[in-house]
């Protein structure tokens, strides 16, 4: 199996072949995480987004919070890609799956990925409004780095 | 010399996607400081820098032929 | 759309179909939990499963899953499949897609939805292993009800 | 008449998937007694009974054309 579990691409993602990845004999638990292109943000309605990457440390970068959750979660196994370019309303942005032998961890570990993705990998999004567009930083609002670089994970 | 890559509304600041600097040795903090004198690039306070695809330090030191990139922060996912 | 929401159903389930029932302009954030038939439980291999329902009752409770995530969590949207029938290792037991505006709610609304389906929904679990089979009861061992049903979710 | 509907090891200790019985009304405890006595279905004491499609008390009462179900403990998910 040559396929890559951490990924930046440029078409649509596929919901079952991510999972796929990562469903196994010994591992009863996938959970799945779609990340979606929201309509409307605080009330602001968005016509298109537009993702733009550094792509080969976004994918170093995913690579690295495979690793964090196999160091936290024993057994886990992780794919994600992650969509760069213009994309449309409800159009797929990321699919994170994570498979794991106990279901809770699956949870747990999935959840993890989508907060370090935020935190860490060099991804950033131009949001087109109908009034204008902007580059959005921060979503997370912690632009403070005390140690000038993203907190370490593990 | 030294590739510095921009990304994001730096990359539309700067109206290109790549700076060449010629320079012996420099920290990360020298780097941004000469950024923000010498290009109209803002503030790059909440810039992170990432050197040869790794987060770097303000006292980390850049050498000729690293790849330096200015991270602002991200907005993946 | 006259598709349902919650069923039982005997052929193999599309993770994709069963995600895009609750895509939604509005929600930016889906999860979906895939359950599949893990080859070892405490070290005991597992040949096949058979599972077997109530079926009308069965939905019944998968809706009425649905509508206590409605009340727990605002603007949540679900859709649950279980299969019934032979099942082979790996092959997927249960889908459940959750869609809500808020990325930490599709999360906890997720995991609520398998906890109560292992709590209500008439739903049995037979394995076939090496040397015999057994009908699996009570996987979150709490088999005394104190007031003779499930506890009340809501 | 009450239909009742027998899931999992106890369709296959009973042998069939659907028992009748001959009764005018009844409690939920009452029925659970007959069963056990009647037929040989082993302990009730972790059974849980529905009455048309619903979790019911010990003390519901069973009307003639209800449709019961033993509902040993679920193991779906």
């Amino acid at each position: 199996m040559n396929e890559s579990l951490f990924e930046i691409v440029k078409d649509p993602i596929s919901i079952e072949k991510i999972t796929n990845k990562v469903i196994r004999n010994e591992a009863g638990a996938i959970t799945t995480f779609v990340g979606t292109v929201r309509e409307f943000t605080y009330g602001k309605r968005t016509i298109s987004l537009e993702y733009q990457a550094y792509e080969k440390m976004a994918v170093k970068m995913l690579e690295q919070i495979g690793k964090e959750i196999n160091d936290k979660w024993n057994g886990a196994k992780v794919a994600i890609s992650h969509r760069i370019g213009k994309l449309e309303i409800s159009e797929i942005a990321v699919v994170i799956a994570v498979s794991t032998p106990h279901r809770k961890d699956a949870y747990e570990a999935n959840e993890y990925a989508i907060e370090r993705i935020k935190q860490i990998v060099p991804i950033w999004k131009k949001e087109v409004w109908e009034d204008g567009e902007s580059w959005i930083g921060d979503q997370l609002e912690k632009t403070y780095y005390p140690e000038g670089k993203p907190i370490k994970g593990v | 010399m030294i590739k510095v890559l921009l990304f994001a509304h730096l990359q539309e600041k700067a109206g290109r996607d790549i700076l060449q600097i010629e320079d012996s040795s420099l920290t990360v903090k020298e780097l941004k400081k000469m950024m923000e004198t010498n290009y109209e690039l803002g503030s790059l306070e909440h810039v992170m820098v990432a050197v040869n695809e790794e987060y770097a330090l303000d006292q980390d030191t850049i050498q000729p032929g690293d790849v330096v990139a200015l991270i602002p922060p991200v907005s993946g996912g």
